[in-house]
């Protein structure tokens, strides 16, 4: 088990988004947090990196409890994590945006470069490119990237999809997928439902900050009325 | 050694001045959130104004008009480009307004008098056969005046719609302008009223001082002024007064220091160092001010009023 | 009944993305409409942009067949469209009846008025005073009527909101939001005032929602917005039958 | 149109021809290079801890007079007396940093806040620094020959000011875009969030962009008090200047600052042969730089080059 979150209550400020919500991420798994907007998705992975306010609960990584440890020592401890939007540094060019995705480790980073560029060839072409002059497909892979450089040993993606072309995004599945296939474990927001099922190995559903719904992928798409399920109309 | 009691009166003088300086830098940052970090500006311009007329013999009432009118034309005018920005913008555009108006002073010596300054002044109300000491109660009781019409004024902005919606532009300007105000003009306004307070202090200090010059309006005028407000109570009136007390007294007191114990330090160093380390201090420890700002309906005198009514409503729904 | 507000073919771009991508809408008068889209969609540029905050780039925006596009927020405020915003806004240092009274314009909120003709806006402000406790009271709000805003919990705040939209008697309001972060009890309370509101008054509704199987109980009307366009329209069950909004919300395989 | 270009090229009075325009390009040069290095640390901070520094004056007024005492009351060698006077300025720098902003924004101060602190660290300074040195003129007893390039008249002094202007802007921009350190501070400074996540520790960012901005001003503190004399008003003559540069050059951008501050004292220079011109005393030359900040306001607040990132 590399991540698991108990009955968590978390929010801004004074008001609580998620109410006691319990998460497990295993070793090698893509686990998916689905639900409409507003449900709390992207809050749960805001309190898990210490962005948003943890009311009660524990956030245990790799055995170790890191609530309310700061993002900087959480990245140290391999957690690599791409926020929903803002993902990207706009004034720095691509290759500097990479290179900060690797800030935490001493050694040269250039053949990690060509590695993470292998990885998105889509990437190549662009490398001295200002960051913010990138389409949102491109932001999205850079962002994915620069999160990579880290080596993470678990990786949060908060809406990797959103807004992209329905093109661009199989390419962003795809390569989540091969990312779990080099193993590394993925707890992801995402709404792209049917899509996400298809890729991921557990899944939670959560509606207005609860969870309603949880389960391994296949048996929530066997569901029929997964539809209604999803927008809490079940 | 000089006569105490008249360096008591001096500083309740001093005091009374300042406190008028106090609160319209509490209209502006306190109720509206505007780093007005020029005061110094309008309250040397007000001065000069003052001083050019009334050495021509115009009225005091007339030369007082005029500066506050003038200082705050000039408020307008300069804080207008920086007021639909940033609020570190607009405390730049001041801090750097102050030191150009300096500049103007100290260069036009036909006008003001250069370097030397201007020297002079009549008193505004000169009464024949007066000691010095009745002479100077005359100014302070003048100046209290004053003083009292600008707590009022300031008592009466607060209490009212209008400081309401002062309020509102403080603590969230797009909540403001969806609920109809128009924020530019009130921020705008409040500014131009805010400078033209500080001409007719300054007004009353170069007819008290009887001399004005380019030395006496340095930049830390402007920062005791901001001593005072953020000691007294940002926001509260009542507090920003008795800022101005509090730190005129300390100034005073840090004098006197300096003059019976016989410190090493210069008093001036003294006085601005310590009151620097206060304000520091105050900023860490207790932003909100001595006195805190109420959080009450518009008018008490309203609501006591209103809460039988009230009551009254409430029974006859039930029934 | 006519229709109260309308738009066509309104565009509203940030650099080279199109946040808000040739909506045309009509939102009758005296009904409510909710309007759904996953996250990042343009819901909340389109409240922006219909309440002035944000100037479109193309098309036109008609409030009771007035033009209000390029009027400024307080302008737009003045015909008669109000809103609420996602997050509460609430005024921590003044008392929640306050927070209510400030959405009124009143005549003495001008500089002159407030030092010199008291006596004049001191009677509105009375009556004001009644009217703002009248609807606190209707919101279940009264008991906090003086006390600080900052004293309110998240729901009650939500509701303050809707209490300051409500008094300045507006033709229509726009709703952002009104139940995130609301426990379902209040959710339910706050849409049932939604309802009464409309049939008391005949104030519309167009209200941003995520809980849709709240807003389906409430709605004469739903729009789906989808990066930055109307997708759907219809009833709440013709919505949630069609295949392209299913597609919108579950993605595609 | 055409009168006044016939008037300005051919009439008899060609007053333009009198002024030695090499030598105000000259005086542009250095003032430019002055700005850049007063400058350079203003907006690094601003852009980073996102409020304007109204201490940092002092940091220039701090590093002359440590200069002063190190070689002229203390008589050290005058190189080591530089490097000491600006390591100096660079500890008060940083422990203004540690003590008193950090803290500050932990516990949430507002903008204003920060701000009217920073004008009080700042009078702190300058009058502990008069107690300790008294108010009046001091000058380091230096001589400098002058030198004839030309039509153009310099001192050895400027001539190495600008050689070390270059120099620092050339090391900074290898240390903003070729060091990882550099790259931490333009990362935090545009998306603080995210280089947390990426694991830049914000606090040791914040820390060295504040030594290294402190340093800088009291590096040029040095060079504006050795060209003409030490007053402990030196920082606060040149803050106008400093602001106008940032705002103009966009708030926490290099090459912004770097452009800004040749652009600001071109005007200034031109502004002085106008000023004669017109008759108006030689003191208005920091009015231009007033006009320069309100038109910057007016046409294009967010600077040359913004850093602040656009929506999407």
């Amino acid at each position: 088990m590399v991540l698991e979150v108990l009955n968590l209550v978390a929010g801004y400020w004074k008001i609580p988004v998620v109410e006691d919500i319990s998460i497990r991420v295993d070793k090698g798994e893509i686990v998916a947090l689905l639900g409409p907007n507003g449900s709390g998705k992207s809050t749960i992975l805001k309190s898990i990196m210490g962005f948003a306010k943890v009311f009660k609960g524990r956030i245990i990584y790799n055995g170790l409890d890191v609530t309310g440890v700061p993002a900087n020592r959480l990245v140290r401890m391999g957690i690599g994590y791409v926020p929903q939007v803002s993902n990207i540094f706009g004034s720095l060019t691509v290759k500097e945006n990479l290179e900060i995705g690797a800030y935490l480790r001493k050694e040269k980073v250039e053949d990690d470069v060509e590695e993470v560029l292998e990885f998105f060839p889509e990437l190549k072409g662009m490398l001295r490119r200002r960051a913010d002059s990138l389409s949102g497909g491109e932001r999205q892979l850079l962002a994915l990237a620069r999160a990579l450089m880290g080596k993470p040993r678990l990786l949060l993606l908060d809406e990797p999809t959103a807004s992209l072309s329905p093109k661009t995004a199989l390419n962003v599945f795809s390569k989540i997928v091969e990312i779990r296939d080099e193993g590394i474990p993925i707890l992801m927001a995402e709404q792209n439902v049917l899509k996400t099922l298809e890729v991921s190995d557990k899944a939670y559903i959560l509606v207005s900050g609860k969870c309603i719904a949880s389960g391994s992928s296949e048996e929530i798409l066997k569901d029929e009325d997964l539809g209604k399920l999803y927008l809490g109309l079940k | 050694m000089p006569d105490p009691l008249m360096y008591a009166l001096d500083a309740v003088a001093y005091a009374g001045i300042f406190g008028m300086l106090s609160l319209s830098l509490n209209l502006e940052y306190g109720y509206t959130n505007l780093a007005n970090f020029g005061k110094v500006a309008f309250f040397m311009v007000g001065a000069y104004v003052a001083a050019v007329m009334a050495r021509m013999k115009y009225p005091f009432a007339v030369y007082a008009l005029v500066a506050s009118l003038v200082a705050g034309f000039i408020g307008l005018l300069t804080s207008l480009p920086a007021l639909r920005l940033r609020e570190d913008f607009l405390a730049i555009t001041m801090i750097a307004l102050g030191e150009v108006m300096k500049l103007i002073v100290k260069n036009e010596e036909w006008l003001a008098g250069g370097v030397w300054g201007l020297s002079g002044i009549p008193p505004a109300v000169v009464v024949q056969g007066l000691s010095f000491r009745e002479r100077l109660l005359v100014q302070i009781a003048l100046i209290y005046g004053c003083l009292v019409a600008c707590y009022v004024v300031c008592e009466l902005i607060a209490k009212s719609p209008y400081g309401r919606v002062l309020k509102t532009i403080r603590e969230d300007e797009l909540l403001a302008a969806a609920y109809g105000k128009n924020v530019f003009r009130y921020k705008a306004c409040t500014f131009a009223l805010g400078s033209a307070v500080s001409g007719l202090a300054g007004a009353l200090f170069a007819q008290y001082i009887g001399t004005v010059s380019p030395y006496m309006f340095e930049p830390t005028v402007t920062f005791s002024v901001w001593m005072m407000v953020i000691l007294g109570g940002p926001a509260n009136n009542t507090g920003a007064v008795l800022g101005a007390f509090l730190v005129e007294g300390f100034h005073r007191s840090s004098r006197l220091l300096k003059d019976y114990i016989g410190l090493p330090l210069d008093p001036i160093n003294l006085q601005v160092m310590l009151t620097a380390l206060l304000v520091i201090t105050v900023v860490f420890y207790r932003p909100q001010g001595m006195l805190k700002e109420r959080i009450t309906p518009l008018d008490r005198g309203l609501l006591k009023k209103l809460k039988p009514m009230y009551r009254r409503v409430k029974t006859w729904v039930r029934s | 009944m006519g229709s109260i507000l309308n738009t066509d073919n309104l565009v509203k771009r940030f650099g080279g993305l199109t946040a808000v991508d040739k909506v045309t809408l009509n939102v009758e008068e005296e009904s409510i409409v909710g309007l759904i889209g996953p996250n990042g969609s343009g819901k909340t540029t389109l409240f922006n942009v219909l309440t002035g905050v944000y100037r479109p780039d193309a098309g036109k925006i008609f409030f009771r067949r007035e033009r209000i596009d390029g009027l400024q927020p307080h302008q737009v405020y003045i015909k008669g469209l109000v809103r609420t915003f996602q997050t509460p806004k609430i005024i921590q240092k003044m008392t929640v009846l306050d927070n209510v009274m400030l959405a009124v314009r009143n005549p003495g909120e001008s500089l002159l008025a407030a030092l010199f003709r008291r006596r004049r806006w001191m009677g509105f402000e009375n009556r004001l005073r009644e009217r703002a406790l009248e609807i606190l009271r209707f919101l279940g709000l009264d008991k906090h009527a003086y006390t600080p805003a900052s004293e309110l919990s998240g729901g009650q705040m939500k509701l303050l909101e809707i209490a300051r939209a409500l008094i300045s008697e507006p033709k229509m309001m726009l709703l952002d939001e009104p139940t995130a972060g609301v426990n379902p009890v209040l959710a339910y309370t706050i849409f049932d005032r939604v309802e009464e509101l409309r049939k008391r008054f005949g104030i519309t509704f167009f209200i941003i929602e995520h809980r849709i199987e709240l807003l389906m109980k409430y709605v004469d009307k739903v729009y789906v917005m989808h990066q930055g366009k109307l997708i759907a329209e219809g009833g709440p069950n013709d919505v949630m039958n069609n295949p392209d909004v299913v597609k919108v919300y579950l993605g595609s395989v | 149109m055409a009168l006044i270009i016939y008037f300005f090229l051919f009439s008899p009075y060609r007053w333009w021809m009198v002024i030695n325009w090499l030598q105000v390009l000259m005086n542009s040069l250095v003032w430019g290079c002055m700005y850049l290095l007063a400058t350079v640390g203003l907006s690094l901070t601003y852009g980073l801890s996102r409020f304007p520094n109204f201490a940092h004056a002092e940091y220039i007024t701090f590093g002359a007079y440590m200069a002063y005492m190190f070689f002229s009351i203390l008589g050290l060698d005058l190189y080591l007396s530089v490097g000491l006077a600006v390591l100096s300025s660079a500890l008060l720098g940083g422990l203004s940093y540690i003590l008193l902003f950090k803290p500050l924004k932990s516990r949430g101060a507002s903008l204003i806040h920060l701000m009217v602190a920073s004008i009080g660290l700042g009078l702190l300074i300058r009058h502990t620094l008069m107690q300790v040195f008294g108010g009046g003129i001091l000058s380091f007893k230096m001589i400098w020959s002058c030198i004839f390039i030309g039509p153009v008249v310099t001192t050895p002094l400027l001539l190495t000011a600008i050689v070390t202007a270059f120099i620092v802007a050339i090391l900074l921009h290898i240390l903003l875009m070729k060091t990882k350190l550099g790259k931490a501070i333009r990362a935090t400074a545009d998306n603080p969030e995210l280089a947390a996540a990426s694991g830049i520790d914000m606090d040791r960012v914040s820390l060295f962009t504040w030594l290294l901005g402190a340093a800088l001003a009291g590096f040029s503190g040095v060079f504006l008090a050795m060209r003409s004399s030490l007053v402990p008003l030196l920082g606060w003559k040149v803050l106008l200047q400093a602001f106008a540069i940032t705002l103009l050059g966009g708030i926490g951008s290099f090459y912004g600052t770097l452009a800004a501050s040749f652009i600001l004292s071109l005007s200034e220079n031109l502004g002085v042969v106008a000023l004669t011109w017109l008759g108006l005393s030689a003191d208005y030359r920091s009015a231009v730089a007033f006009i320069v900040l309100v038109s910057t306001l007016i046409v294009k607040p967010e600077g040359l080059i913004s850093t602040v990132k656009r929506r999407a």
